[in-house]
């Protein structure tokens, strides 16, 4: 047999390019998009607004970040008890999910900061307290409601998550003596983030357009400064392109930070 | 709560069309978007890289774009792009229906987010289940359907059931172009009665009622996802 | 000729809101009627968001706007208005027991309540920002007077005729009571509620502006106003 | 060693030409990122050849089966089943990509295999698995099918376990449906990996007596196993790997009781 | 048979006892739902001894060393290690539950079980699973923990693929792993469920030293095994586990040479 095939030079599994010609139509495109916007709609109400704009960014960010963060850590106990834990218990977390999810973010907010705020009110002991002063102002009660929604959402997904890690891996664990927790913080709870790392980032992105709600009960976050320079300009579409640009923005970054994350365990090609 | 009779000083039969409409809308905005997030979920997976880019710049876009945003764009500038475009083509203007739109929205909304908690389920398949399936010949909408699709269901329940439940309420983003939704009528009875409370709670009552509808469905299909599965039992 | 008029999908009794059969009624509604058939319009009202409304007129998704909208220099810059058709003045309220005057001073260190964009949130940042401790803005007028009534506020400056249906209310009734009316300023109070109409439609706006001095004259005016407010709602 | 030495070693053997060609893989190379795992592997069998294929553990002998029915995609070299040739282009990274899916997907349903990991699926039962690929992919009546895996069944001795999930059986039973779900769609050529390495001795027998009936019926196979013993038994021909190229080949005899490399004598010295 | 005759045949050895008790099994029931898997198993072991568990496809011995470490909580029986007896209560349905999780946990600490299907960790490389328990259970110190994982893995071969993870790793290098997994937390009693399944005839060797080098120190081993060979040359002692009872037990040379029952001779016969 003559012709022995010579098999070309191995090359390193590069990260793909940003240069690949379809990559390089897309941006131009996206460039051209941009900069006709630029150019033909009316962008002189920013510097009005700035300050207030990146106050309310800000504020979204914050919301954003501080509300996942602590749902995500009442999703777990509220996903795995319904996997694990003892049948009131698990009733008691599904019951909550059920709750939280079969009821609009907004009713919730709006019970929360009318109904229960109002209920405060009417307590001079609660009033006199040191507590009022919070009491009375509105980011708790949007920092609640967003928090307790998170958490019902996501321990939805982690439910599924945490029944989905192989059963094996789990007695592996067992079998060598680990405690229930260390299995838990070691194994059964990367694995299980492990797999539902694309859906997490999902609700984080459906967190992010969720804070505008919080603009009911007077937060202003960047969603409420946009509103104002609408109702305050009359401009149909520029305010709300910035408000999706700044949107994008922030998606773009989570949903490129989880993407790394999700690079960190490599997954065999499906 | 005479306010919630059915029949005319009552708000009740108000509030039951504007369910029936939410529900029309999440449906079909739901079942859109779960085709979507098919054709999405399989191109990001097994696509070559231009169709990846486009649908990671589609789930992105949409995804970050605020829903109000898309739909105030589609509505209003899109009829306009169309209507300029009949025009020139010499037809009469066509008039978008607000549920038209409505379904479309959120189908398109819907679509990115199915895209992903699809792909996520599909990585959570042993990747040696597919292999069989391709060892034995199926071709891929074949093992899509017969394996790859059956054996990722138990992981996307949870996540495609949140999407459900976010469909029925967004719908309220409706409202601004004036479709008669569940949230929208229930802000007009309470504004004109005034009596937040009671709309408020009824309508959280009859999202709830959905909700628990749908969760019986979803258990159901679950359970029967979640045959052959060796549930992790307790951390004894 | 059709003609559709937007009005705020929100209620916003006593001018418009649609009852439990999904009928629109109130003043404005009334008075819309009687400029159209003066006017020879088949009037069809399409209620739609506040927001939404300018945008739907602009983009020919309706044809003119009663929906309590005051002529402002800033809205002239997007679109035309008619005559006016009501006015009335801005007052403040706060809770009962605590004395104190609609002015700066009056207002000192309190926590004053509007409605987000409307000429009382201008207003009251021109005159009050200063001396206040905080303006509150709240996306709806009845989030406000709740939080009044919650104590979370110390007061709330809008229109007269809202705030007095507010303190005929049963929780308005228990907490608040009016202060008074605050100086006019013309500037930014503006001159009046008027039909929002586009630009070019120049021939709409002369018939709106004809109806409006008919009914006037001929008595409908008085006759339909009578029926919902003791006091001259034209205003001077 | 060069490559034209392995080149004459792969074709070496004259006892295979008389029957139809069913396998001809040639000068296959594989590699993942940096590490070169097959460097220019060749085999052919005939109709009715049973070709064991030893080699020590990560000697890249799974590597080689599952780039026969493409599961990997080689770097370089060629497949041919039953005269077609599986067509191939670059990939434009220096390695293969199938220029024709419905070919290979055509190829697959004449390739039957049993994987070392079973890769059941575990949503169905053991039944379902066995006439999926029947029904589905072969589009046989259903009735049919489960009459052949019902019999099949009973031959690995399964028969009660037919309506349990993979999950639930043991090591040995997975291995077991496994062998029954290939040998249902009949396949002209089985790639088996390890298909006795959780099974009793009985068991290890009657797969044996499996192989060869496949064989009787001019079915060609091509064996991965670590029990030197049962591949003397079934083969036809050996295939010792190491280092990612055929050390040494030929007839079980020979390899087990003669071998030539200092490799291979190691490797079979330890079977003791 | 009945109760008491199976009590004799469990303790009817001398040569145990004169050694301190490593594990003490004692009328092990297990039902999976309708199916009875163990109907009464008592085994014991004396510390340095090589109990290998021989029996056919799914009859149980999987099972029987899963209800040792309450993987698999019995139907009925008791399980001592060390001297120290698994507390167990009734669950109310027939069944037991462990009566003190701390316990249980303790007692794990001191067994090493090599699974069939492996089961490593597959959010973790190599390395990272062998150290796991060491650092995370044991307290150890990680460099400390790294060292004997990096020996462990030379000695079975895995060295160069320490940072891989082991979907990427070939069916004994996966094995291999588990092996290293268990051995790193030199516990006193091991349970090996098939370790050589997927290996190859040298590293089978490797394993079988190091086997040997285990019980020179003392440790207790369980191996399940399909390999009668591997069996005979490690076991001090061969259990054939058929039907759900112990069907007969002894000294490899009796078992293998001088089988009683007509199910083991049969079962012994195939090996041929
Ligand atoms: N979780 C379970 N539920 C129901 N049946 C089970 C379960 N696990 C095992 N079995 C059944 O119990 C029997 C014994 O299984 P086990 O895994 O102990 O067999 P084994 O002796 O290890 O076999 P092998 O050599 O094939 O691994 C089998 O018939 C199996 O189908
Ligand atoms: N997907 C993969 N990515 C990277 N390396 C791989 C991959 N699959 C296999 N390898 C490596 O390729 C080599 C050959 O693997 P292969 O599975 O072919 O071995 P094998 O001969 O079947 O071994 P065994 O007898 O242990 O099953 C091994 O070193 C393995 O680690
Ligand atoms: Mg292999
Ligand atoms: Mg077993």
């Amino acid at each position: 047999m003559s012709e022995v095939t010579a098999i070309p030079a191995y090359q390193a599994p590069k990260a793909r390019s940003l240069f690949e010609p379809h990559r390089i139509f897309l941006m131009v495109l996206f460039a051209i998009i941009l900069l006709s916007m630029a150019w033909f709609m009316r962008w002189d109400w920013i510097p009005k607004y700035q300050t207030r704009l990146l106050w309310g960014i800000w504020e979204t960010i914050v919301m954003l970040f501080s509300t996942a963060i602590a749902g995500f850590i009442l999703a777990v106990p509220l996903g795995l008890v319904q996997v694990t834990g003892p049948k009131p218990l698990a009733w008691l977390a599904r019951g909550f999910c059920t709750l939280i999810r079969g009821t609009p973010l907004l009713l919730q907010l709006w019970l929360l900061y009318y109904g229960l705020g109002s209920l405060f009110a009417q307590y001079p002991e609660i009033r006199q307290s040191f507590l009022w002063p919070y009491l009375r102002q509105a980011w708790p009660y949007g920092f609640a409601a967003l928090t307790i929604s998170f958490a019902a959402y996501e321990g939805e997904v982690m439910r599924g998550a945490f029944a989905g890690v192989p059963k094996g891996e789990l007695e592996a664990a067992k079998a060598y003596g680990m405690g229930r927790f260390t299995m838990f913080r070691r194994i059964w709870l990367p694995r299980a983030i492990q797999r539902t790392l694309p859906t997490l980032t999902g609700e984080t992105v459906i967190q992010l357009k969720s804070t505008p709600l919080v603009a009911t009960v007077t937060v202003v976050d960047v969603y409420a400064v946009i509103s104002k320079v609408r109702q305050d300009t009359f401009l149909t579409y520029e305010p709300l392109l910035l408000l999706a640009a700044i949107y994008l923005i922030l998606t773009g970054i989570l949903v490129f930070s989880f993407r790394q994350l999700e690079k960190r365990i490599p997954n065999r090609g499906v | 709560m005479s306010l919630l009779s059915l029949s005319s000083p009552g708000w009740g039969g108000v509030l039951l069309m504007g369910l029936l409409m939410s529900l029309q809308v999440a449906i079909g905005g739901y079942l859109l978007g779960l085709l979507i997030g098919i054709g999405g979920a399989a191109g990001k997976l097994w696509g070559g890289p231009i169709l990846r880019d486009l649908l990671e710049v589609y789930t992105t876009v949409v995804r970050g774009v605020p829903e109000l945003v898309l739909i105030l764009i589609l509505y209003y500038a899109g009829t306009d792009a169309v209507n300029q475009l009949m025009q020139l083509l010499g037809l009469p203007a066509v008039d978008i229906s607000g549920l038209t739109a409505g379904i479309f929205v959120i189908g398109v909304v819907q679509g990115a987010y199915s895209t992903e908690v699809l792909r996520g389920a599909i990585l959570a398949v042993p990747p040696g289940q597919l292999e069989a399936a391709r060892a034995y010949g199926m071709s891929p909408l074949l093992s899509l359907r017969r394996i790859t699709f059956p054996a990722m269901l138990p992981y996307a329940i949870p996540g495609l059931s949140n999407l459900w439940l976010i469909a029925t309420k967004d719908t309220a983003l409706l409202a601004v172009v004036g479709f008669a939704e569940l949230t929208l009528v229930t802000r007009q009875a309470a504004g004109t009665t005034k009596a937040f409370l009671t709309f408020f709670l009824a309508a959280g009552a009859l999202y709830l009622m959905v909700t628990l509808v749908s969760n019986l469905i979803i258990g159901i299909i679950e359970k029967r996802a979640r045959r052959g599965f060796a549930r992790p039992e307790g951390a004894a | 000729q059709e003609v559709k008029v937007g009005v705020d999908s929100g209620p916003y009794p006593p001018f418009s809101s649609p009852d439990a059969s999904g009928k629109w009624v109130g003043w404005e509604i009334e008075i819309m009627d009687a400029l159209c058939a003066e006017a020879k319009l088949k009037c069809v009202l399409t209620p739609l968001a506040f927001d939404g409304l300018i945008p739907a007129l602009t983009s020919k998704k309706i044809d003119a706007i009663m929906s309590s909208m005051s002529i402002t220099d800033e809205r002239k810059k997007m679109i035309d208005f008619s005559d006016k058709y009501y006015n009335t003045p801005t007052a403040v309220i706060g809770p009962k027991g605590v004395k104190f005057e609609p002015t700066a001073e009056g207002l000192k260190g309190k926590i004053i309540g509007v409605q987000v964009s409307t000429i009382h949130a201008e207003y009251a940042q021109k005159y009050f920002g200063k001396a206040v401790s905080e303006i509150k803005e709240y996306q709806t007028q009845d989030e406000a007077n709740a939080d009044l009534a919650a104590g979370r506020l110390d007061a709330i400056q809008a229109d007269l005729i809202t705030l007095d249906a507010f303190l005929k209310t049963d929780a308005g009734k228990a907490c608040c009571e009016l202060k008074g009316n605050v100086k006019d300023d013309p500037a930014i109070l503006g001159s009046g509620v008027g039909v929002g109409l586009r630009k070019e439609d120049t021939a709409m706006k002369d018939k709106f502006n004809a109806a409006i001095k008919a009914i006037r004259t001929n008595g409908t005016y008085d006759t339909i106003s009578k029926k919902y407010f003791d006091f001259n709602i034209y205003g001077k | 060693m060069d490559k034209v030495d392995r080149q004459i070693n792969a074709d070496g053997e004259g006892n295979m030409t008389d029957k139809a060609q069913a396998i001809e893989v040639r000068d296959l190379y594989k590699r993942f990122g940096p590490l070169e795992v097959l460097k220019g592997v060749s085999l052919s069998a005939s109709q009715g050849d049973v070709i064991a294929l030893i080699g020590g553990s990560g000697s890249g002998k799974s590597t080689f089966l599952r780039c026969i029915n493409m599961l990997e995609l080689p770097t370089a070299g060629s497949v041919t089943i039953h005269g077609e040739t599986i067509e191939m282009k670059q990939d434009g990274h220096g390695g293969l990509m199938p220029a024709n899916r419905r070919q290979i997907q055509r190829i697959r349903t004449k390739l039957g295999m049993v994987f070392q990991s079973f890769n059941l699926w575990q949503h169905m039962t053991v039944l379902q698995n066995v006439i999926e690929v029947p029904v589905h992919v072969l589009g046989q009546p259903k009735d049919q099918a489960i009459a052949v895996a019902e019999t099949l069944l009973r031959r690995v001795g399964l028969y009660e376990k037919r309506d349990a999930y993979p999950a639930f059986l043991s090591g040995g039973q997975q291995q077991r449906a496994a062998i029954a779900r290939a040998l249902a769609i009949q396949p002209l050529v089985m790639l088996f990996d390890e298909p006795t390495s959780a099974l009793d001795p009985e068991l290890v027998g009657e797969v044996l007596s499996v192989i060869g009936d496949l064989a009787r019926e001019n079915r060609t196979m091509i064996l991965v196993t670590h029990e030197m013993k049962f591949a003397r038994q079934v083969a036809s021909h050996v295939i010792y790997l190491h280092g990612g190229v055929i050390e040494e080949q030929g007839p079980p005899e020979a390899i087990f009781e003669n071998p030539q490399s200092e490799r291979l004598k190691k490797f079979i010295s330890s079977i003791h």
